[in-house]
C-alpha cells in the first residue's frame, strides 16, 4: 500500500489551516497531540477560548520555563497558564459543557475516518493492548463541530481515510471535516468531499491515498 | 473578541418568538431577573412556556408577566404566593396550563438539560399523583421514576457581577436556580448589578462559567465598569 | 368526631421534644411553619447545621430588625443569616444533599401519617386548590430520618393519625416518627406505637384521636 | 461540635475492609491524594475497587498500591501512562479487572451517585464497544446509553483548604474528581494543605460544602490552623 510521499502541508501548515475555520468568539476544545498545536495558530484579530476537560475554560500557552505549577495542567497532563476570563470547575461541569452541546469546536486527532463521518482514535482493538479513551467519546457526541486533524495516512502508508473503521469507533456519524496534511475534507452519504487541496497535491494524489470515494467539492467556498 | 455586553434590558433580551419556552431564575423574589421580565413584557411575546419556581410574587416580574397574558403554560415547583393572585386567578380561569414539578426534580431536570442528559431516574415522587403516567422503574429495590430534561429557548437571569465573557458570580441565596438555567438555554441573558473587565474575577470563585452566557447588561447606578484589579468576588 | 381537648404539649413544648432527637453534629433540614422552631430549641451543647433548600447550609436564626437581606432567605422566604461554616450553593447541588442521602435529619409538618408511614403534607386535592409541592418530595424521598411535627388532631379535631392517607401522598413509608401534643409516636406495620405520652394525657386519649390502631411501645428507651 | 479534623492520615483514613470500593481524587497528580494512599497501603486492606480517572503514575501514589497488589478491579477512563508500567503488568497479567467508562461519563456516573441518582442516558459511547451490553434507547431521535451511578465506600480526595466542617477550596484543575466522589463515599476523607477555623471561608466560595466531608487531615509543615480572619480563598 505504500506509495511515494507527496509534498504536502507540515504539521504545523495543517494546524494554520484548522485555525482559519474557527471563528472569532468560539469555544474551543483541542484534543491531545497534533490538534494542541492549532493553539498557537489562531489568527490575531480573534478571541478564541480554549477548554481543557480536566476542568479549565480559558486555558493558555505552556507557562515559561520554570514558572509551572503541577495544579494548572491541560488533559495531556502538561502544565499551561491561564488567560484573562478563564474558570475552574469540577469535572461534572466539564462534561456538561461538552456533552450538554455547548462547545463551538472539538479537534480530535484519528486512527481511521470514515466517509460517513465515524472516527476510530482511541483503540487499536488488540488484545494486549492497554486501553483508554479519556474525554474522546464525550467530545464527538457533544461538541457542536467535530473536526479532525490528522495526516493522510499512517507512517507505513496506510490510508487513514476509510469507507468502514477497522479499529474500534470512538463515535458514529460524528465528523464534519477532516484536515490533513495533504486536503480539507468534508465527509458525506456520498464519500469524502474534497474541498481543498494543499499546495503541488493532485486530486488523483488524494484519491490513490484514501480507501474510499472522493468526490471533487472545491468551489469558490472551499476556503470558507 | 469577546463581549457580550449590552447597553439596555431590551437589547439583552433581543427576539423572542410567540410560543418559546422562557426559564426565569429567583427563589420568591431572590435572583429575581425583574428588569429583563419587564423588557419581555414590553417586547410583547405570547404563549409561552415559563420554566420558574414560583409563578410570581407582588405586582411586579413574573406576576406581571402572567398578568399581561403572555404565559400559556408554567412549569414550577411551588406556584402558591402569599402577596401575589395573578397565577391564581389564570388558574382558576382556566387560562394558564400548570405542571407541577418537585423541586429538586425540577432542578436536576434543567441541570440535565443543560448537560446533555436526555433522562434520568429518580426515587422522588414515586407512588405519587406527581408522577402519574411516568414511568417507574426499580434500582435497588427502590421505586424511581423516569424524568426528561428540560431546555429553554431563553433563560433570564440575574447574578450579581458578570465580566465581558458572561462569567458570573451570584450573591448568597439568590444563586439557587440560575446556574443551572443558564446552563439549559439556547440564549442566556444576565442582568447584574456590575460587569468587570476579564482578569477581574478570581477563576476559582467564578460559578457560572461565561461559555453559558450569551449576554449581559448592568442595571441600575453601577452600569460603570468595575476596573482593573478592583473586584476579585462577591465579598472580597 | 370532635373530643373534648386534652391537656397536650405547646407548640414550643413539641419543637423541644423533636429537637431532644437531633444529635449533636447532624445535618438538618426544618420544613416551613411549625418546624421552624425546632431551630431554637437545639440544647446549647450540641451543633447543628441547618440545610434550606433553596441553597444555604448553615443557616442562622432570623436577622436583628432592620438588619436583614433580601438575597438571605430560607425556604419559607424569610430572611436568615448564617453561622460560621456556612456554605451557598445551587439548587441541584442542594437537592444532590437532599436526594443523595446526606441530610441526616428532615423535620416535616404533616395534614395526614399512615401508620405505614406514607405522608400527605402538600395538597388537598380539591380541584380549585392551587397545588404547590415545593422539596417535600425530594425531602421525603432523601433525608436519611423524616421526623413529623404535628398537632395530633386538625383544629375540627379530626385525627391526622390515619388507616390510609386520604389526600394526595408526599411519599410512601417515609416517616419514622410522629411528634405531636399528645405523644412521641412511631410508625410500624402493626400501627402506630406509642414510643411517649405527654404529661397528663392517657394512652386512651391518643388512641381515641387516632384513626388507626395504637400500640403501647412505651419502655425505658422511649425518651431517646 | 463538628470537628472533623484528624491528627493524621493513618486516623484520617479510618477501617476499611477487603473488598471495599473506593474512590481517588486526581487527574494524573494533580490533586492526587498520595498521603492517604500511603496509609491505605500501610492499613493494608486488599481486593479493592478503584475508582479514579487513570490508573497511576510515576512509583508512588495509585501506582504503589496497584503494585502493592490490593487493587483486584478499576474502574477509569484513561489508564495509560508513560511513567508507571503498574497496571500495564498487573492488567496483561490478567491480575487486575478493568471497567473502561469514558471520562464524562465517569464524572456524571459519580456525581449520579452522590446525587441519589439511580441511572441516567447519555449519547456518550452509545453504538462504540464501550456501551457493548448497556441499554440503548432514542430520545429526541438522538440513540442514548443508560448508565448507572457509581457510589463508593470510602472517598480518598485532596483538597487545598478545609475549615473543622469539612468545607472545601480547590486549586485550579487539581479540583477535577475530587467534589464529585466528595458526594458519592460513604465516608469522605480529604488531605489538605491547612485548615481555617469555621467562619474563615468565604461561603460564596466554598466548592465542596462539610456535609459532604467525614475528615479531614492538614499534611506536611503547614499542619497549624490558619488563624482568624486570614483566609478567604484560594487566591484572595
Amino acid at each position: 500500500m505504500t506509495r511515494p510521499r507527496v509534498p504536502g502541508l507540515s504539521r504545523r501548515e495543517i494546524a494554520e489551516r484548522v485555525a482559519l475555520d474557527i471563528p472569532d468568539g468560539a469555544y474551543v476544545n483541542l484534543g491531545i497531540g497534533m490538534p494542541e498545536m492549532v493553539a498557537q495558530c489562531i489568527p490575531p484579530d480573534r478571541e478564541v477560548m480554549l477548554h481543557t476537560e480536566n476542568g479549565l475554560l480559558g486555558m493558555g500557552p505552556p507557562p515559561l520555563e520554570g514558572q509551572g505549577d503541577p495544579d494548572l495542567i491541560n488533559a495531556g497532563k502538561r502544565q499551561v497558564t491561564i488567560m484573562p476570563g478563564a474558570s475552574f470547575f469540577h469535572q461534572a461541569d466539564s462534561f456538561a459543557m461538552i456533552r450538554g452541546g455547548h462547545l463551538d469546536v472539538c479537534v480530535l486527532g484519528a486512527m481511521q475516518v470514515a466517509a460517513s463521518g465515524d472516527l476510530a482514535n482511541w483503540s487499536t482493538g488488540q488484545p494486549d493492548e492497554v486501553p483508554g479513551v479519556g474525554g474522546a467519546m464525550d467530545l464527538v457526541s457533544g461538541a457542536k463541530t467535530v473536526l479532525v486533524m490528522t495526516s493522510h495516512c499512517t507512517h507505513s502508508g496506510e490510508p487513514k481515510l476509510v469507507a468502514e473503521c477497522r479499529y474500534p469507533l470512538t463515535g458514529r456519524a460524528v465528523v464534519s471535516r477532516v484536515y490533513t496534511d495533504l486536503a480539507v475534507i468534508d465527509v458525506g452519504s456520498d464519500g469524502f468531499r474534497i474541498r481543498q487541496l494543499a499546495p503541488g497535491v493532485s486530486l488523483c494524489d488524494v484519491a490513490e491515498r484514501t480507501s474510499a470515494p472522493v468526490v471533487d467539492a472545491r468551489s469558490d467556498s472551499c476556503t470558507d | 473578541m469577546i463581549d457580550k455586553r449590552a447597553s439596555d434590558p431590551v437589547s439583552a433580551l433581543g427576539e423572542v418568538d410567540d410560543g418559546a419556552t422562557v426559564m426565569i431564575g429567583g427563589f420568591g423574589e431572590a435572583g429575581s431577573p425583574v428588569e429583563l421580565i419587564d423588557a419581555l413584557i414590553d417586547q410583547g411575546a405570547g404563549d409561552l412556556t415559563v420554566v420558574s419556581n414560583n409563578a410570581g410574587s407582588g405586582t411586579t416580574g413574573l406576576a406581571a408577566l402572567i398578568r399581561a397574558g403572555q404565559v400559556a403554560r408554567i412549569v414550577c415547583s411551588f406556584p402558591k404566593s402569599s402577596d401575589s393572585t395573578a397565577f391564581a386567578e389564570m388558574y382558576r380561569a382556566g387560562r394558564i396550563e400548570l405542571e407541577l414539578v418537585p423541586q429538586g426534580t425540577l432542578a436536576e431536570r434543567i441541570r440535565a438539560g443543560g448537560a446533555g442528559i436526555p433522562a434520568f431516574y429518580t426515587p422522588t415522587s414515586a407512588g405519587t399523583d406527581l408522577a402519574a403516567g411516568k414511568e417507574h422503574r426499580r434500582f435497588a429495590d427502590r421505586e424511581c421514576v423516569l424524568e426528561n430534561a428540560i431546555c429553554a429557548d431563553v433563560a433570564l437571569i440575574k447574578a450579581a457581577i458578570a465580566d465581558w465573557h458572561g462569567n458570573l458570580l451570584f450573591t448568597k441565596t439568590a444563586r439557587n436556580f440560575s446556574p443551572l438555567m443558564a446552563m439549559a438555554a439556547r440564549t442566556t441573558v444576565v442582568q447584574v448589578e456590575a460587569i468587570a473587565q476579564p482578569g477581574n474575577l478570581n477563576p476559582e470563585h467564578v460559578v457560572t462559567p461565561g461559555i453559558f452566557v450569551d449576554r449581559v447588561v448592568a442595571i441600575g447606578d453601577r452600569q460603570q465598569l468595575l476596573g482593573s484589579g478592583t473586584h476579585s468576588g462577591g465579598s472580597r
